[in-house]
């Protein structure tokens, strides 16, 4: 079995006695994607956010690549390699798409900036745009400098909340494509509501409801999971 | 002077300041409260009060009570005219965007203080007081005067609670501060609701200044210390809860006599400004406030 | 209301000498030339700011000896022209001013300031600019060698003199045993510092100290400390809470036992001595670096200077008997003006260029007689501390108007200091 | 050579030129104005790069003034090394500021700022018997040279202040172009999103504030010497607008921005005290119009309409 690169325990958060997330275990296999579902509310966002130190939970623990990171502030998190991407696109809209992505990779200690940047908007078919400012790209590009940014940080789990969303199919291809390319380097978690998507992509599906884990397990185990038709895909 | 006495008089000095305090206090945490707006001329409008109340007394016929009387109605009228002018035509403009609010109300207290310069003039002047009573205890005299001003202070807060507590346009009010959006959606004039907070915060302002005008001198620097110690008093309470505001106001008057007698004056400033800045620092919610 | 727009015609002069400046900057050496052209002074006034309310009458003040001067043939037979510019009481702005009326308006001197910080940051770049600078401060800055060369007091005696020479009549006449209170910052501490140690050298002793922050809009929390045994309150107070400051201490001690009170007329410069509130103050004393109230034996100088400065007997303003003027300080302006002049005419001042002999006729005055140019008194003018040495008056308020019962000697405002600003290079 | 460095040079070049051709007048307030303008510069990279809108820049200013003007006339050092004291006096109180402050930001940041500047202009009269308070200190002359340079002199003054700015303006210009320029205009324009690049946002907030803090530190040193006044009137709440105007005037976040804020401001008025006295007028009228119409500033918004590579 391939080694586990991040796992929590009896992860919780608690909003004014709403429990968001309560009590979840979970293990995420190195060079895997994963994929996160559930209906909305069901705590997915807060459950990556308690993953990549946007918000600190009220109970549990998180281990990253064997050590404790549950105290850790994001930026640290980052910076031992966990990448996040926004669900509502969070680019520098006023910086040009170069800029964007070169904070990105600068942070690394890249040697050749300028390079490293162009390679990495030329992955997502952005270099041509390089000096356009992010907040005119139509809507999908910018979903695509998101994906850039986040990949050019190199992570070693890249945490990514419905990156499909408003993409057009053309475009889901392409994506489909970009995040195969990464693994088996980079470990995927994913949030999804595109069922293709997670079906075609995932070799591991979880999923929440009310914030509490309803099952794991491979696309095809899930689709077979009685608990999981009732509550999410039979409604 | 033996202590008792000593204390006695620093603790009525300080209900004197706290009322002062609490009226001006008030004003600028309700602005703070509602809108969210950061209110840096709110010691300019405290300073147009007295420099009015000054203009009315001065041209009022009749003895001074009759003016005294006609500033304390004119002046918080004038100064939230001013104030609701302000609001419509310049921080609605700026959707309120708390940066652009403080840099807007810096240049608009220095335009107040200019035209204080201009028309009324680089002197200190007196008012005179509605009326003259003397109040001598055996160790020291005391103005009755200062008495009337606590008694008033409390009689308009009290005024401000029914106000925000039991009337409909508190309640609009109090829905505004909770959610514009809703309320908008409630069919509530958010924009005509917002000017009318902002010109009865500067309007409590006037009015803090009309009282204590025969105590002190109307000056067109006279803004820069209210509006300073109304900030602490803001922050120490809570910012935009009125309840930490007053209770803050009644803890800062007090002490601030009472401290100044054991440290030199200038270092217990430094020490509650200082304060000021460390609340703010690690209790943001005020020392009186709850954490949300 | 006409008081307040009364500010007009200055801003005219001073427009009127942007137009000579501009015509200077456009013919550098044509002024020099022209013997019959105006002789510049330029004015730095505290319009704004704190010092406002004497910024006001420094400028009837110097307008009426102005005309006088000119009236009388001018300097050196040429008409002399002030020109006013506000500092705003600051001293990043003073500075400014000093070089824009010497720089761009070519002034030939300049005098008039009289907040202490606002002297001292302007002072050094008027050493610089090698401009006569001539203050009317009463601060210790300048005698205590602080300063440069260009920078002089002819015009008032300094706050260290005038301390230092009202301890003996404090001392044998209210009492020994004296609290001070006082602005905690450098003017309050010359008066800590200079009347503490004078108190002292007649057998008397501050017992306590009372400084209040500068900041300060209510006094009476600092009253009670006040101790009991005090024989004699001192008080000194400036800016635009002095009033307050005043009436709290009458509330302070309403009809019960006070002590003697001694004050400075600072605490009630601008202020008039009937105003509602300040009844105690009946019986107390003042100094007076100039009688406000005309005394009855006032000299045909003091009545000449009054009149002509528009001022009644009572030191308000002819024309409003409410705007009460600064009469104790402002008379310095007159004077310098008046030394100005005559240090042209002994120097032979032709232009900028002869600055250097302007200072150094200045510089060579002793003594100067009471006359319709030193309508204050005869002073003595010590050059090595660049400072001026004068009359000084304890009033008494009786009837509600200031009386004077004593006036110095000139002696007993000297003291000693090894300041010496002549030989300091210019 | 790009053009941005073509026309920064070609400033500096102008103002070398400009000591040859204007009246004294004029030469020795282009001096301050320079001083000023480098206040204003520091102000800018925490206001206009960063976007941290401080309201105690006069402490900063003051630190460098005070350290400068205390180290020479009570410590008795030479001008040289005490303008070096000003200038880590900036960049330390500075620093100190920032661990405490920059745990808050927006309006908190403001007011904690503001009551910081007010303690010091505060602790300033309170230890008057050796800053002379409110009164302040005169910089004996002999003291205002570095070797046999007389910087109270006027050419010397003029060189000096234009030394200053040239480095405070080429180093302000270097740091636009990097890596760390970068990271602080993130922390302008979207803060979380930088956590979540794995910039630590308080670290990079208190490298530029500190940065601030050294430039208007070395500006407030430079004023002390070169213009021989220390006073607490520097540490008031006026000094710490004044640099926020210049900077919202000429435009946040351009590297010229500053200077010619300072400029116009200046001008405005000296020019307009010629005609009235509503000196406050013209400032409180300056800011409205601005924040209103223009808050990018003059320079601001003739890179968003014309000239885009103005860094």
């Amino acid at each position: 079995m391939a080694a586990i690169i991040l796992f929590a325990r009896g992860l919780t958060k608690h909003y004014d006695g709403i429990k968001a997330v309560e009590n979840v275990d979970f293990d995420l296999t190195a060079g895997q994607i994963h994929a996160l579902i559930g209906p909305n509310g069901a705590g997915k966002t807060t459950f990556v956010s308690l993953l990549s130190g946007r918000i600190t939970p009220s109970a549990g623990t998180i281990q990253f690549d064997g050590a404790d990171i549950t105290r850790l502030p994001a930026h640290s998190r980052v910076a031992r390699g966990i990448a996040y991407t926004f669900q509502i696109t969070s680019i520098y809209a006023n910086l040009p798409v170069f800029d964007n992505v070169a904070l990105a990779i600068q942070r690394k200690g890249s040697k050749h900036l300028k390079t490293d940047t162009m390679a990495a908007l030329a992955r997502v078919g952005l270099d041509k745009m390089a000096d356009q400012t992010a907040g005119t790209l139509a809507y999908g590009h910018q979903r695509l400098l998101e994906i850039a940014m986040g990949l050019s940080m190199n992570p070693k789990l890249l945490i990514l909340d419905e990156p499909t969303q408003g993409l057009a199919n053309s475009e889901i291809e392409a994506f489909k494509a970009l995040i195969r390319a990464v693994t088996p380097q980079t470990t995927v978690l994913l949030i999804e509501h595109n069922m293709d998507v997670v079906m075609d992509l995932a070799d591991q599906i979880t999923v929440l409801n009310f914030g509490e884990k309803l099952a794991t397990g491979t696309p095809a185990e899930i689709r077979a999971n009685k608990a999981v038709q009732t509550a999410y895909l039979g409604g | 002077m033996d202590f008792g006495p000593f204390l006695l008089l620093a603790l009525m000095e300080g209900t004197v300041m706290a009322a002062v305090l609490a009226l001006t206090a008030v004003g600028l945490s309700l602005v703070f409260g509602v809108m969210r707006v950061v209110n840096v001329a709110h010691g300019e409008f405290f300073m147009l009060g007295a420099v009015i109340a000054w203009f009315v007394t001065h041209y009022m016929p009749g003895p001074p009570a009759v003016g005294f009387a006609a500033a304390l109605v004119i002046c918080p009228l004038l100064v939230g005219g001013v104030a609701a002018l302000s609001d419509t035509l310049i921080l609605k403009r700026l959707n309120y965007d708390p940066e652009a609010t403080i840099v807007a109300t810096i240049g608009l207290s220095y335009i107040f203080q200019q035209a204080a310069l201009t028309f009324y003039g680089p002197d200190a002047r007196p008012v005179e007081a509605p009326f003259d009573l003397r109040i001598q205890l055996p160790w020291f005299g005391y103005s009755g005067y200062k008495i009337a001003v606590v008694v008033a202070a409390i009689v308009i807060l009290l005024a401000v609670w029914l106000l925000m507590t039991r009337t409909r346009a508190g309640l609009i009010m109090r829905a505004t501060q909770l959610d514009r959006t809703t309320a908008r959606a409630f069919g509530i004039n958010v924009d005509r609701v917002y000017a009318a907070v902002f010109a009865l915060g500067a309007g409590l302002a006037a009015v803090a200044a009309v009282l204590i005008v025969p105590i002190q001198q109307a000056h067109y620097l006279m803004g820069h210390d209210p509006l300073l110690l109304s900030f602490i008093v803001v922050i120490i309470g809570g910012l935009g809860s009125l309840r930490g505001t007053l209770l803050a106001a009644l803890v800062i008057g007090l002490s601030d006599g009472v401290i100044s007698v054991f440290f030199s004056p200038t270092l217990a400033k430094i020490l509650a400004t200082l304060l000021v800045a460390m609340v703010l620092v690690f209790r943001p919610q005020g020392l009186f406030g709850v954490k949300q | 209301m006409t008081r307040l727009i009364g500010m007009t015609p200055s801003r005219r002069g001073l427009l009127k000498g942007m137009a000579a400046t501009a015509s200077a900057l456009a013919l550098p050496g044509f002024v020099q030339a022209q013997s019959s052209a105006p002789i510049k002074l330029g004015f730095q006034l505290h319009r704004t700011g704190i010092g406002a309310a004497y910024g006001r009458w420094y400028e009837r003040t110097t307008q009426a000896a102005l005309k006088v001067v000119n009236d009388q043939g001018g300097i050196n037979g040429r008409p002399v022209e002030v020109i006013f510019e506000d500092d705003g009481t600051d001293p990043k702005r003073g500075a400014e001013v000093v070089e824009k009326l010497a720089s761009q308006a070519g002034c030939d001197a300049i005098f008039g300031p009289l907040f202490s910080h606002v002297v001292i940051g302007s002072a050094p770049r008027a050493g610089e600019l090698k401009v006569p600078y001539l203050v009317c401060s009463e601060g210790y800055h300048v005698a205590s060698g602080m300063l440069n060369r260009w920078t002089m007091q002819p015009g008032i005696t300094d706050v260290r003199a005038q301390v230092s020479s009202m301890a003996p009549w404090v001392a044998n006449n209210l009492g020994k045993k004296v609290t001070m209170v006082f602005p905690d910052y450098a003017f309050g501490h010359d008066h800590r510092d200079y009347f503490t140690a004078a108190i002292q050298a007649q057998g008397g002793e501050v017992i306590k100290h009372i400084a209040i922050p500068p900041t300060e809009t209510s006094f009476t929390r600092y009253l009670p400390q006040i101790p009991k045994e005090t024989e004699v309150l001192y008080h000194v107070m400036v800016g635009p809470a002095v009033l307050t400051f005043v009436k709290e201490l009458g509330e302070f001690y309403g009809t019960g036992a006070r002590p003697e009170i001694f004050g400075f007329i600072d605490s009630l410069e601008a202020v008039d001595t009937a105003s509602p509130g300040l009844e105690f103050l009946e019986g107390t004393h003042f100094w007076e670096g100039n009688c406000r109230v005309k005394q009855a034996d006032a000299s045909e100088n003091e009545a000449f200077y009054r009149m002509a400065v528009g001022v009644d007997d009572n030191g308000a303003s002819v024309s409003d008997a409410k705007d009460i003027s600064t009469y104790a300080h402002m008379f310095s302006c007159w004077e310098t003006l008046f030394i100005l002049k005559a240090g042209m005419e002994a120097a032979g001042y032709q232009g900028v260029a002869d600055r250097q002999k302007l200072v150094e006729a200045i510089e060579a005055m002793t003594t100067m007689p009471e006359s319709a140019a030193h309508p204050q008194g005869d002073k003595v003018f010590n050059a090595k501390m660049h400072q001026v040495f004068g009359h000084q008056n304890i009033s008494k308020v009786e009837g509600g108007k200031l009386v004077r019962v004593y006036r110095t000697s000139i002696e007993e405002t000297m003291y000693e200091n090894d300041t010496d600003y002549t030989a300091m290079s210019f | 050579m790009t053009r941005a460095l073509a026309l920064h040079l070609g400033v500096i070049a102008a103002l070398f030129a400009a000591q040859y051709l204007l009246p004294s007048y004029h030469q020795t307030n282009i001096a301050r104005i320079m001083v000023l303008a480098v206040f204003a510069m520091g102000y800018n990279i925490a206001f206009g790069y960063t976007g941290l809108l401080s309201l105690g820049h006069a402490l900063f200013f003051a630190a460098g003034l005070y350290a400068t003007g205390l180290g020479i006339e009570l410590a008795g050092l030479s001008a040289a090394p005490a303008l070096l004291l000003g200038l880590i006096a900036g960049g330390a109180i500075a620093a100190a500021t920032g661990v405490l402050a920059l745990r808050t930001s927006g309006v908190s940041f403001m007011i904690v700022t503001l009551m910081f500047a007010q303690t010091g202009y505060l602790t300033i009269l309170y230890f008057g018997t050796y800053t002379r308070g409110d009164e302040g200190i005169v910089i004996n002359r002999a003291a205002r040279a570095i070797g046999s340079l007389d910087l109270s002199a006027d050419t010397p003054r003029y060189f000096a202040a234009l030394t200053l700015f040239a480095i405070a303006l080429l180093i302000n210009l270097m740091l636009t172009r990097s890596r760390l320029g970068r990271s602080m205009i993130a922390m302008r324009e979207n803060e979380q999103r930088s956590r979540m690049l794995g910039y630590n946002p308080f670290r990079v907030k208190l490298i530029a504030l500190v940065i601030s803090g050294l430039y208007a530190g070395a500006a407030g040193a430079a004023y002390g010497v070169l213009f021989g006044y220390v006073g607490a009137s520097f540490a008031t709440i006026q000094y710490s607008i004044l640099p926020l105007l210049y900077v919202l005037l000429g435009g946040a976040g351009t590297t010229l921005g500053p200077f010619l804020g300072a400029l116009i401001m200046f001008y405005l008025i000296d020019i307009s005290s010629g005609y009235t006295t509503a000196h406050l007028f013209v400032v409180g009228a300056a800011l409205l119009v601005l924040v209103l119409f223009a808050p990018k500033g003059i320079l601001g918004t003739l890179r968003e309409r014309a000239v885009k590579w103005l860094p």
